[in-house]
């Protein structure tokens, strides 16, 4: 019984691996790090943990997009991973800065890896996700440790036993693998999920992705020189939505003149649902997601 | 060998999505030849023509489908409305999203988030009391406000309208998938 | 009359989207009585069973569906150039047995089963419908509850969650197991 052991979840490195172990899966499920140094006063560089085996490999010289910051010098691969276990603080990050830069950077080049700016446009949606749930008064998110420390799990079956069933179903999942009904791979069995959901940043990031994977095809144009400001655009994004009521997140994006123009909109539309400006949510039927602003309810009224 | 290959195309005609031509079972049974397939196929219609079932297989669109006989038009019919009133459309579902995290709203809200006539729509949730009519904006023209009902709670089976999951939660879940 | 009760049924198992359960051929068919339904259901699952059709009746999540028979598996993947079907991770399977035999249930007590991490593994099976969010527990923090879905059940070929042997049936096994 489960009295035997201690219930704490284990973190990931002392069990059997979870099936992705990617630098997403560190935000939660961890035990806390004990409190961490501040942040240092020289930027941190890839020698400084060169000896932790986790870190992401250095990246070949001159190849990806480099960020300077005054607490950081590198990729943002490694500025997450720092971020994680706690060597940086993410205070010390300026996400601003990052966009404007990387918006330079972009202008400079005279092609355009979709493959290599999707990877940094995702790393930079968790890095809003990070500083967004340390920088506003979020809603109480469930903490597993919190519920494991004020209850009993005493009714509990052993893991041996649910692992007995895990066997079981696995021979079944092989049984039923070879019998096809006509829903096996055409729509989803109907049942009562709930179809509209509000979208992560991640969702809205891997949208992004596909739609910069299909312009690119269709030779989104890069124009050279023009400035587009953060504030601007954001301006402009909340006009759209005030005066057409919705939008579609990908349409909107789809719309814009050129790759930095979009860029910058995607940049802000993360900015503007981080902030609880504005709610996305996700027709799953048809994979569309839709972006408005959140209004306060009005008044309550009798019925 | 024929009584094989026979059953072999019949399961690919159930399997298939559209209308199953004869090309496209040359390629997935390259071994079989042209008239030999011809011929199963012959049999296999006759079989199901005068065989005791209530399915059949018949030529559609350049391709073979199973279908119904015609004789059980009408259960089959009465169930099709049926599923047809149990499964709320999309349309439905959208409206019935921009209710929940609007409400209390009017229908003019909902147009304006939905950017199409929700008209249809709000009638098949009062139908299914899904959503109510809770009072009246006061604005010009006092436009109704609706709610959705506890009977959407149970529907969704959620015990009050703020367990709708919070994007924070869909986010630590789906930030594993991606990261 | 069972003979044509049994071909009706046929045909409303073969045009229903989803698995036909018997409430719904009872709503389709006022006049069958329950009795007669369930007999006729039980001679036409034997017939196709036992007949030369490459296709079967299989009961699935609390109703019956048209399937291919298991050893027309090759041809059928041809046909949809599927190669092999994904199958779920082990850690997958140990995170969907958990929920199965304690929902609803919380992310904290699977961890405490699991003894590991489970996010990833709930991410999976939620964007695979095998699971879905059903409301929240009042307990500190107010957690998500998770549920099994009847894609599950349809998923692994169960007819309900009876189907998975009991938590003394379990006990028994791993004794005679370890024995």
């Amino acid at each position: 019984m489960p009295d035997e052991r201690d219930p704490r979840p284990i973190p990931e490195e002392s069990g059997p691996a979870p099936a992705g172990g990617n630098p997403g899966a560190a935000i939660d499920g961890e035990t806390p790090a004990p409190k961490t140094p501040a942040a240092p006063a020289v930027p941190l560089s890839a020698a400084a943990i060169a000896d932790d085996p986790e870190a992401p490999a250095p990246a070949a010289p001159g190849e990806g997009y480099q960020i300077k910051l005054p607490a950081f010098e590198g990729p943002l691969d490694l500025l997450l991973f720092l971020i994680k276990k706690k060597k940086i603080e993410i205070h010390d990050i300026p996400i601003s800065i990052i966009t404007r830069e990387y918006l330079v950077y972009l202008r400079d080049r005279s092609l355009i890896n979709i493959d290599r700016e999707a990877e940094f446009l995702l790393m930079a949606a968790i890095l809003i996700y990070l500083k967004s749930q340390t920088l506003l008064p979020r809603e109480k998110v469930a903490d597993p440790d919190v519920e494991l420390r004020q209850r009993n799990f005493d009714h509990l079956l052993p893991i041996e036993r649910i692992q007995a069933v895990a066997h079981l179903l696995r021979d079944k999942e092989e049984e039923q693998s070879q019998i096809w009904t006509r829903s096996t791979f055409n729509a989803p069995l109907p049942d009562q999920d709930l179809d509209l959901v509000e979208v992560s940043l991640f969702d809205l990031a891997e949208s992004f992705f596909a739609l910069m994977k299909r312009k690119q095809k269709e030779s989104f144009r890069v124009i050279k020189g023009k400035e587009i400001s953060l504030a601007e655009k954001t301006e402009e994004i909340v006009a759209a939505l005030k005066s057409r009521g919705v939008l579609d997140f990908l349409d909107y994006l789809w719309e814009q003149e050129s790759l930095e123009d979009a860029l910058v909109a995607f940049f802000c539309l993360l900015e503007l649902i981080k902030a609880r400006i504005v709610l996305a949510v996700q027709e799953q039927l048809f994979n569309t997601i839709k972006v408005w602003l959140r209004r306060e309810a009005p008044p309550e009224e009798a019925a | 060998m024929t009584d094989n290959l026979k059953s072999v195309i019949e399961a690919l005609i159930f399997i298939s999505v559209e209308p199953l031509t004869t090309d496209r079972i040359k390629e997935a049974l390259p071994d079989a030849g042209e008239a030999e397939i011809e011929e199963a196929l012959r049999q296999l219609i006759d079989d199901y023509a005068n065989g005791p079932q209530a399915i059949r297989i018949t030529p559609s669109a350049g391709g073979y489908v199973f279908s119904t006989k015609p004789e059980y038009d009408v259960p089959v019919r009465a169930l099709l409305q049926i599923e047809r009133r149990k499964k709320l459309s999309g349309q439905a579902l959208e409206t019935l999203s921009a209710i929940a995290y609007h409400q209390p709203v009017t229908q003019a809200e909902i147009a304006a988030i939905r950017s199409v006539d929700s008209t249809h729509s709000l009638h098949t949730l009062l139908e299914n009391k899904l959503i109510k009519i809770a009072g009246r904006k006061e604005a010009p023209g006092r436009p109704l406000l609706y709610r959705t009902t506890d009977k959407f709670l149970a529907y969704f089976g959620l015990d009050s309208i703020d367990d709708l999951p919070s994007a924070e939660e869909l986010k630590k879940l789906m930030e594993q998938g991606n990261g």
